[in-house]
């Protein structure tokens, strides 16, 4: 399975070409000012000077998706006896996402143990996460905002990627890292990489240098639920939070979402599409009662599923993946390393613990 | 891992639909597919995902007891746009239903004891699922003593069967009313303070609890001070829910998923969680 | 279905009841023929009419819209037309930002009694949309030559 | 700034009769502010008040209605207290203004573009004229004026319109009435077809987080936005660009005559969708037409909520 | 919801241009239709007993019948399922014949466009919902607003019928113009004789309470539950105990005060009764010309005043009533000529207005009866009518004929020959309309047995010429230049809307022309009605009407009082605007926009909300159309059944 090959920089946008020939090839470029994930287009410049603003998440799991279409039909004798037909819609076809960031693939793995689990599994979602291979660009200079290294993984952590791509002088150093990112390594076009292998592990050691120290996170998960009932801790977390949706649907672990049903005349679908749990509607019951009624109440569970409900479940794995895209990408800069930092270090007034006890 | 589609309904029609009250309806319907009808099994307190395609889906208890298996029973409040939905559609209609969901009353471990049903408006409709089970066992339980309240004698559901109830001596049934209404032969008061006059002995006994929150909360305290402990009391929760198998989100209390852990719990292991119902 | 291939636009109306529709059946009753691409929706009062539905309706394909009240003034709510007036003025200015023609969308007053000028109305406003052609589809099977047409043009 | 002590001491003079005071502090890196809550005396001294105060902190008023709130406005921020007043969306006797004469704001996009990929930021410092970052591996030194964001450059309010306490001097009268709408005007002169695909291009990559209503100091319906109702059902939730456009046209209806042009809703766009230019096509209409402008007289109407018998502005078309 | 479609023949209105047949056959496709047919003529009893068969037959929760525009046959069929037990609301119709089939040829597409406008319908009715009527009591009082001949009648009726009757005038007297009349055409009869009568039944109606002097501040409320607040204007005299004696207005020195009743022919004292007939018969002081409350002296009335009743401190005063109805008689004023400069724009006194005159004729005017030239006081010769003086002229914007004017002009004419039996009248005229009994026999008599010269042609020109006037006008009918030498001119000043009508229609909420008249509900069936519920119209406050006419719809308008009031609660239209609660964020954009003030502030637990208070709730929508979140929707036509609508007809 160690394998090792060198691809040419200029030959980059061939290699991809080639790949799009099987499989539905999607790779990062300039939108506006923003780089997102689009099928690849030869016409276009792959943007890959830095991450992202959004991850390759629609490419497992897309903001919104069919999952059943229905059909009404009649009997024509008896126009009363309607009958109704339901078909899943799956996803077909193989697909290649090429130039997501570690931080941004990892994000899979959150999904894959909720979505892939033996009870319930997601037979959308496996289709295309089964299908799909990432090639996955080691990161070689963190940004403010990144903290991939707080939450157990690194600029070069390709824990859910088959390839991993390593930006050397002239070109990409390309290591298969499973049995499908093995298969897709067959183009003439790669040279065989071992002699640049000691080039990419320099460029690995040199983006961890870069990192600064990581705080001990391990007590998280007991600490965020020690504050649980604080609310004065949440409300003053919350109190620039606007409530819209931007952290969750920019989040490569964020894997919450909505049903709702759409018609026309006698067919419909179906369809599942990205919800967030900062919005007031996600909890709402129709009878007006909502358990999570404020901005507090639902960054509270925002903070406490990725740092303490999913990893007392799930193996002490926090569900975040540090790419830092909530914080970056906030419109009002609400930082959850802050959050979770504060949650840690928070003291009970004297008294307070006490009463809790009570 | 299993292949099985997790959200795509058994198609199901209709079968009979009654009008307990102004806002409540049950519908007894059944599965298109005789074979999955046939192999259909569940628990009482187990709940189902109702669908009316083009509108949407609904949690509901199945409330008609495994041991009668001719139709699925769900009874559904009127309150958002699937419920309204729902409450317009007649016999031969056709739905989707995703069950059975969740998990369920722990009836096993109630064998041999003393059953107290406290059920408050259409909170009665997951206990008439282990009441009727338990009916249909009798031997296997102690005393069964039901308090079912509403707000009024037009709010009570399960008419029809509650007459019955009253007439059976293995049951004892205690019917309430919020408030004075003529003609109305029984209690008048609040379930948590009828509860208290009736001061049914804990001894031995388990205490199954649903209806609107504010009943909870005062249920809770009256069974305490009757005697209750946390373990002996057994309720059933709603939340909303979109897949009905702990992947959307929202549903969740802490690490408790009320779709895949609950609905049912003790009310120790409510207390375990956090405090957000 | 909707249109008849080649022979139709999309145009749908919104009608006020006490005026317009009147105006309408003015028309018909007056045997004044009419192409035959609008459809009328009724609605109380020009003032109920949320400019929004415009948009919506050239959103899901509609190649033109037609609003008509009660003349300011004659308005059976008082005041209904007069917001309506404002309202649609605006809509009507904004539209050509999101790549419609202003001229895909009228607004106009027809009383219960003008049946003539109704006539006139449609014809005219139908004339307009034919001359201007289908407008751009953003989804549906006509989506795609929207695609090219927009395509070619950036 | 120069200014920055006296505020503090207004703030500090002000606060017990307060439950917060907001304004805005460093964040999480030396580029960028973020908006504080201050409670306590001890928070005062956090406060920043700089070219990176980017925050409309208006849009956190109605949500803090019943509470006796300070806020610190730049004279864009005051228009949106202003609108927020004449709406009764807030009541005056619990709002605390504190004003300061604006020089302009930057605007992150534009920064973030000069930089490219910076990594780490280490230091920012801004004077009159340049912002110097410091990153890890070199410094960047921009002018201002070239980072300044659009609405600072056409701006006629650099001092707050209302205020109960005004620090440093006022920078004097606004500029003419006319607005820069030189960039919507270019749009304009694009084919039909042109600007049809531009919106389809764009709102394209929409995410459907609706930060741009979030951040909106003036989008009032909160958690009832159309945007997620079934009733009234205007969008559905399909992954398709038709939605997501008439989710840019109902936005920007509902602000028709309301809209101060903060630009919030643009800045808050995590993938930089201009859907300001829509909200300004909708005012320059509106200037055009009742030559109004939202958010300077607090006794106003905003004019879809009124009329006149006769319009002078508005040409109906003759049959 | 199981639909059923009736696709209407309607003989062969619809079916020559539509294929019926078709149409139903494509409703079958539809969502939630089980049954659709074609029938000959649905309206009809076996068309209607059809729906009623079909709806028991299928079980169907609502119908659509494809025909002709609801407008004529919405009621009929909602009663039609309602007769098979559905709720009326459960209920839509598709127009296939005033919009379809009647304005085009062409089958096919006639066809294809019917199938359009069922899908359409079927898809706002899927989304119907039934809607129920409240009852609510009712004040059974009267509100009649103006004391001319047409409220009086309206008055009288009403309380002869039983209802307690609030009337309110803004003059000091009760009677009008009808009041100021010498005599009345075609008959002659003295004015003040066949009037006066009735004004005292006013007064001394157990069931009348009458308000003069004062006018209405506020309405508020709704049919039924009207709240009025009636403004008591300052008389400066206690009229609980003044007698009407008349001593003060002897006695007092001030007698320049504008005689508003005489049209300013003389002048009255500064505390007057209007006229001897007046109801109330009370004195009232005009402050502009009272020595005491300009200056502070003189005193003369209230030291006289046998009952002491003079206050010169008095204050408006308010009062509120409440009423069920209200009948809006406020009638109509005379049109301002002086824009007119051929006439001298009032530079000359001799040329007056016609109301004017008819106070010279009448016995109780200011010069007892007889004709008198303004300038010298010397009895006029000729005399010189001229019509349509703002009427039926464009230019000065009332390009409306008044009605009336040709046949009080040859009233006037004739008791000019009757005063002055020496004199020549001549009247120029455009078109003499004498439409009603008696009206054109009567102004034949004026040309044929009182020598009337009729002159068919407008004046172009009135300009001095000694001591008297030279009136130059075109006689059409000749084709040639006329010129009169007149001593007196009257112009037949034409009617416009009173002062302040638009004002009190706001109050009303009621709508009004360009000219200010009220609009009737409808111009044939609803002729005294209005738009907003419980409030009529009498008389010429709708448009210029003589008095025949104007009682007339004083009873027209009590009989529709009477009617209303039969009943002792009233059914609200539940086609209403409805608050979501949940969704609502208290904005009150809805409140400031409703044209009703149907919408109010309430709280709900601590937060303030939008309230329709149904019974006031006209059904326009504009609230729905207002809200941004869509909290407020109109019942029948909410943003979702709209919407089906446009997703209906635009499918991609």
């Amino acid at each position: 399975m160690e394998l090792v090959k060198y691809l040419k920089s200029a030959d980059l946008k061939s290699w991809l070409q080639e790949l799009a020939r099987e499989n539905r090839v999607f790779a990062p470029r300039n939108e506006g000012d923003s780089v997102i994930f689009a099928p690849f287009d030869p016409e276009q410049e792959i943007a890959i000077v830095h991450p992202a603003t959004l991850p390759p998440k629609k490419t497992v799991f897309p903001q919104s998706e069919k999952l059943v279409d229905f059909t009404y039909s009649k009997d024509p004798e008896n126009l009363s006896r309607i009958m109704i037909d339901g078909k899943e819609v799956l996803p077909e076809g193989t697909a290649v996402v090429f130039g997501g960031r570690p931080c941004d693939v990892r994000g899979f793995t959150m999904f894959d143990r909720v979505y892939l689990a033996e009870k319930s599994t997601d037979i959308y979602y496996q289709a295309r996460r089964e299908n799909t291979t990432f090639i996955t660009l080691a990161c070689e200079k963190p940004e403010t905002t990144c903290f991939c290294h707080w939450v157990d993984s690194g600029p070069t952590d390709a824990t859910g990627s088959d390839v991993l791509a390593t930006v050397v002088d002239g070109g990409y150093v390309l290591e298969a890292l499973s049995d499908k990112g093995s298969k897709l390594l067959t183009s003439t076009l790669l040279e065989n990489g071992e002699s640049r292998k000691d080039e990419a592990r320099k460029a690995h050691e040199k983006a961890a240098e870069l990192l600064q120290d990581a705080p001990d996170l391990s007590g998280a998960p007991k600490k965020v639920l020690q504050v649980f009932d604080t609310m004065e801790f949440w409300e003053e977390a919350a109190a620039k939070c606007l409530s819209c949706g931007a952290c969750a649907y920019l989040c490569p672990s964020c894997y919450c979402f909505n049903i709702t049903d759409e018609t026309i005349g006698m067919k419909g679908t179906r369809i599942r599409s990205w919800d967030n749990c900062m919005s007031a509607q996600f909890t709402m019951e129709a009878s007006g009662h909502n358990p999570r009624p404020t901005k507090a109440h639902r960054l509270r569970n925002r903070v406490g599923h990725k740092f303490s409900y999913y990893p007392d479940i799930h193996d002490g794995v926090i569900s975040c993946c540090g790419c830092g895209r909530c914080i970056k990408s906030c419109p009002v800069g609400t930082d959850i390393r802050e959050i979770v930092l504060q949650a840690i270090e928070y003291e009970p007034a004297v008294g307070e613990e006490q009463a809790d006890e009570q | 891992m299993n292949n099985k589609n997790l959200y795509l309904p058994e198609m199901a029609t209709i079968n009979e639909v009654i009008e307990e009250t102004a806002n409540i309806m049950t519908f007894r319907v059944i599965l298109n597919n005789p074979d999955a009808m046939e192999n259909f099994s569940f628990e009482p307190g187990q709940v189902g995902q109702l669908s009316s395609f083009g509108t949407g889906e609904a949690t509901f208890v199945i409330n008609s007891p495994p041991t009668r298996k001719e139709y699925l029973q769900f009874s559904v409040m009127r309150a958002g746009e699937v419920t309204s939905k729902l409450h317009s559609l007649k016999p031969g209609d056709q739905v989707g239903v995703r069950a059975p969901l969740g998990n369920y009353f722990p009836y096993e471990d109630m064998k041999g004891k003393d059953i107290l049903f406290i059920g408050g408006g259409i909170g009665m409709a997951p206990l008439r699922t282990l009441l009727l089970y338990m009916l249909d066992n009798r031997k296997d339980y102690g005393k069964i003593t039901l308090l079912y309240g509403a707000r009024s004698p037009v709010d009570m559901a399960f008419n029809y069967e509650v007459s019955s109830w009253l007439e059976r001596d293995d049951l004892e049934t205690h019917l309430t009313i919020d408030a004075e209404f003529e003609g109305w032969p029984h209690t008048v008061g609040l379930i948590p303070n009828v509860l208290l006059d009736i001061a049914p002995s804990p001894e031995n006994c388990v205490a199954v609890t649903c209806g609107p929150p504010i009943m909870i909360k005062f249920t809770l305290q009256a069974l305490e001070k009757l005697g209750f402990t946390d373990e002996q009391i057994v309720t059933t929760l709603e939340k909303r829910m979109k897949c009905g198998v702990g992947l959307c989100g929202r549903c969740n209390i802490g690490t408790s998923y009320v779709c895949m852990d609950g609905p049912v719990f003790t009310y120790a292991q409510l207390k375990e969680l956090p405090n957000e119902l | 279905m909707p249109v008849l291939k080649g022979k139709e636009l999309r145009i749908v109306g919104f009608l006020c009841n006490w005026c317009s529709y009147g105006g309408a059946d003015t028309a018909g009753v007056g045997r004044f023929n009419q192409p035959t691409d609008l459809r009328i929706i009724r609605v109380p009062c020009s003032g109920r009419i949320d400019p929004l539905f415009v948009v919506k309706a050239l959103m899901n394909g509609a190649d033109g819209v037609l609003v008509s009240g009660c003349h300011p003034r004659d308005c059976h709510y008082a005041e209904g037309n007069f917001y309506a007036r404002r309202r649609l003025e605006i809509m009507q200015r904004f539209l050509p930002v999101l790549g419609y023609e202003a001229e895909r969308f009228e607004y106009t007053w027809v009383s219960a009694s003008e049946g003539q000028r109704w006539q006139q109305v449609v014809a005219s406003f139908t004339d307009q949309i034919h001359k201007l052609g289908p407008a751009p589809k953003i989804i549906g099977p006509q989506a795609a030559d929207t695609l090219n047409q927009m395509a070619a043009a950036l | 700034m120069k200014f920055q002590e006296e505020l503090k001491d207004s703030i500090r003079k002000a606060l017990p009769d307060l439950d917060v005071v907001l304004g805005w502090c460093g964040s999480f890196d030396p580029l960028h502010a973020t908006p504080h809550f201050i409670r306590r005396e001890e928070d005062i001294d956090k406060l920043e008040i700089s070219p990176l105060s980017v925050h409309n902190l208006a849009t956190y008023l109605p949500g803090l209605r019943g509470k006796k709130v300070g806020i610190v406005v730049k004279g864009c921020d005051s228009r949106s207290v202003v609108e927020l007043l004449q709406e009764n969306l807030i009541n005056r006797e619990d709002i605390t203004i504190f004003g300061f004469p604006c020089t302009g704001v930057v605007d992150q996009a534009k920064i973030k573009k000069a930089l490219g990929h910076a990594g780490n930021v280490r230091t920012c410092d801004i004077s009159d004229s340049a912002i110097v970052i410091q990153t890890e591996d070199k410094a960047h030194s921009l002018t201002l004026t070239q980072m300044l964001a659009d609405k600072c450059r056409t701006c006629r309010y650099p001092d707050a319109i209302i205020s109960d306490y005004f620090v440093g001097d006022k920078i004097g009268e606004p500029a003419p009435l006319e607005t820069d709408y030189a960039a919507l005007e270019a749009f304009e002169s694009l084919s039909v077809p042109e600007r049809f695909g531009y919106w389809l291009k764009e709102l394209d990559r929409c995410i459907r987080c609706y930060a741009c209503r979030s951040a909106c100091p003036l989008c009032v319906c909160r958690d009832h936005c159309a945007a997620e109702s079934r009733d009234p059902h205007w969008l559905s939730q399909e992954n398709n660009v038709r939605d997501k456009v008439m989710f840019q046209v109902i936005h920007a209806y509902h602000m028709a005559g309301r809209c101060t042009e903060c630009g919030e809703c643009q800045r808050a766009c995590p993938v930089d969708i201009p859907v300001l230019m829509l909200k300004q096509k909708m005012n320059r209409e509106i200037r055009d037409i009742f030559q109004y402008e939202a958010g300077v007289d607090p006794e106003a109407t905003p004019p879809l909520l009124s009329f006149n018998m006769e319009e002078e502005n508005i040409t109906e078309k003759e049959w | 919801m199981k639909i059923g479609v009736f696709v209407c023949h309607c003989g062969s209105n619809i079916e020559a241009t539509v294929d019926t047949a078709a149409v139903a056959a494509a409703s079958r496709e539809f969502p939630d239709v089980v049954f659709a047919t074609d029938t000959m003529y649905t309206c009809s009893e076996p068309g209607q007993d059809e729906i009623v068969a079909a709806i028991k037959e299928h079980n169907l929760g609502g119908v659509v019948v494809a025909s002709c525009t609801p407008r004529m046959h919405e009621q009929t069929f909602r009663r039609t399922v309602e007769r098979a037990g559905l709720n009326r609301y459960l209920f839509e119709m598709a127009n296939i014949r005033e919009h379809v089939s009647w304005i085009g040829k062409d089958r096919e597409s006639n066809t294809n466009k019917s199938v359009d406008l069922v899908r359409m319908a079927t898809e706002k009715l899927m989304r119907n919902r039934p809607l129920y009527s409240k009852k609510f009591d009712i004040n059974k009082r009267v509100l009649v607003i103006g004391g001319g001949v047409a409220g009086i009648q309206a008055a009288l009726d009403c309380a002869d019928g039983g209802l307690e009757v609030v009337m309110v005038e803004k003059a000091p007297t009760i009677g009008g113009k009808m009041a100021k009349l010498d005599k009345t055409f075609p008959t002659v009869d003295c004015s003040s004789c066949i009037l006066g009568p009735r004004m005292v039944d006013v007064a001394q109606h157990p069931n009348i309470t009458l308000y003069a002097y004062s006018e209405i501040e506020e309405i508020n409320g709704y049919v039924g539950n009207f709240e009025i607040k009636v403004k008591k204007k300052a008389t400066y005299v206690d009229w609980d105990s003044c007698t009407g004696c008349g001593i003060c207005m002897e006695k007092c020195p001030s007698k320049k005060a504008t005689d508003t009743f005489n049209e300013g022919i003389g002048k009255t004292t500064a505390i007057n009764i209007p006229f001897p007939q007046a109801i109330p018969k009370k004195a009232k002081i005009d402050p502009d010309f009272c020595t005491k409350i300009q200056k502070g002296k003189c005193g003369v009335c209230a030291k006289l005043c046998p009952s002491g009743c003079i206050n010169y401190e008095m204050q408006d005063e308010f009062v509120t009533e409440k009423v069920g109805a209200i009948v809006t008689a406020t009638g109509f004023d005379l049109f301002d000529w002086s824009i007119y400069g051929e006439y001298g724009a009032g530079r000359y006194p001799d040329v007056i207005t016609s109301l004017q005159y008819e106070r010279m004729l009448s016995a109780s005017g200011p010069t007892g009866g007889h004709i008198k030239r303004p300038s010298d006081g010397k009895e006029p010769k000729n005399v010189v009518f001229i019509q349509c003086v703002g009427s039926r002229d464009k230019s000065v914007g009332r390009p409306y004929c008044s009605g009336f004017c040709c046949m009080y002009t040859a009233k006037q004419a004739i008791l000019t020959k009757d005063h002055l039996p020496d004199s020549q009248s001549y009247v120029f005229y455009m078109d003499i309309r004498a439409i009603g009994k008696l009206y054109d026999e009567f102004t034949r008599r004026a040309m044929e047995e009182y020598d009337t010269k009729y002159i068919r042609g407008r004046v172009s020109m009135i300009y001095p010429q000694g001591d008297r006037l030279l009136v130059r006008g075109a006689d059409t009918l000749m084709g040639a230049q006329v010129e009169v030498d007149a001593d007196l001119v009257v112009l037949a000043v034409g009617a416009e809307a009173a002062a302040g009508a638009g004002e009190l229609a706001e109050k009303l909420r009621i709508s009004y022309d360009s000219y200010g008249f009220y609009m009737e509900g409808h111009p044939k069936l609803k002729p005294v009605e209005t738009n907003t519920a419980g409030v009529y119209l009498a008389g010429a406050c709708q448009g210029p009407k003589d008095i025949p006419s104007s009682v007339g719809q004083g009873s027209a308008a009590a009989a529709k009082v009477l009617g209303l009031f039969s009943k002792d609660q009233l059914e609200s239209d539940p086609q209403v605007s409805v608050v979501d609660i949940k969704r609502c964020i208290g904005c009150g954009k809805c409140i400031q926009t409703c044209p009703f003030g149907a919408i109010k502030e309430m709280e709900f637990r601590g937060m303030a909300k939008a309230d329709v208070i149904e019974t006031i709730c006209q059904g326009c929508g504009i609230c729905t159309s207002t809200c941004p979140q869509g909290a407020v929707q109109l019942q029948h036509f909410t943003d979702n059944q709209i919407l089906s609508e446009v997703n209906a007809l635009c499918r991609f």
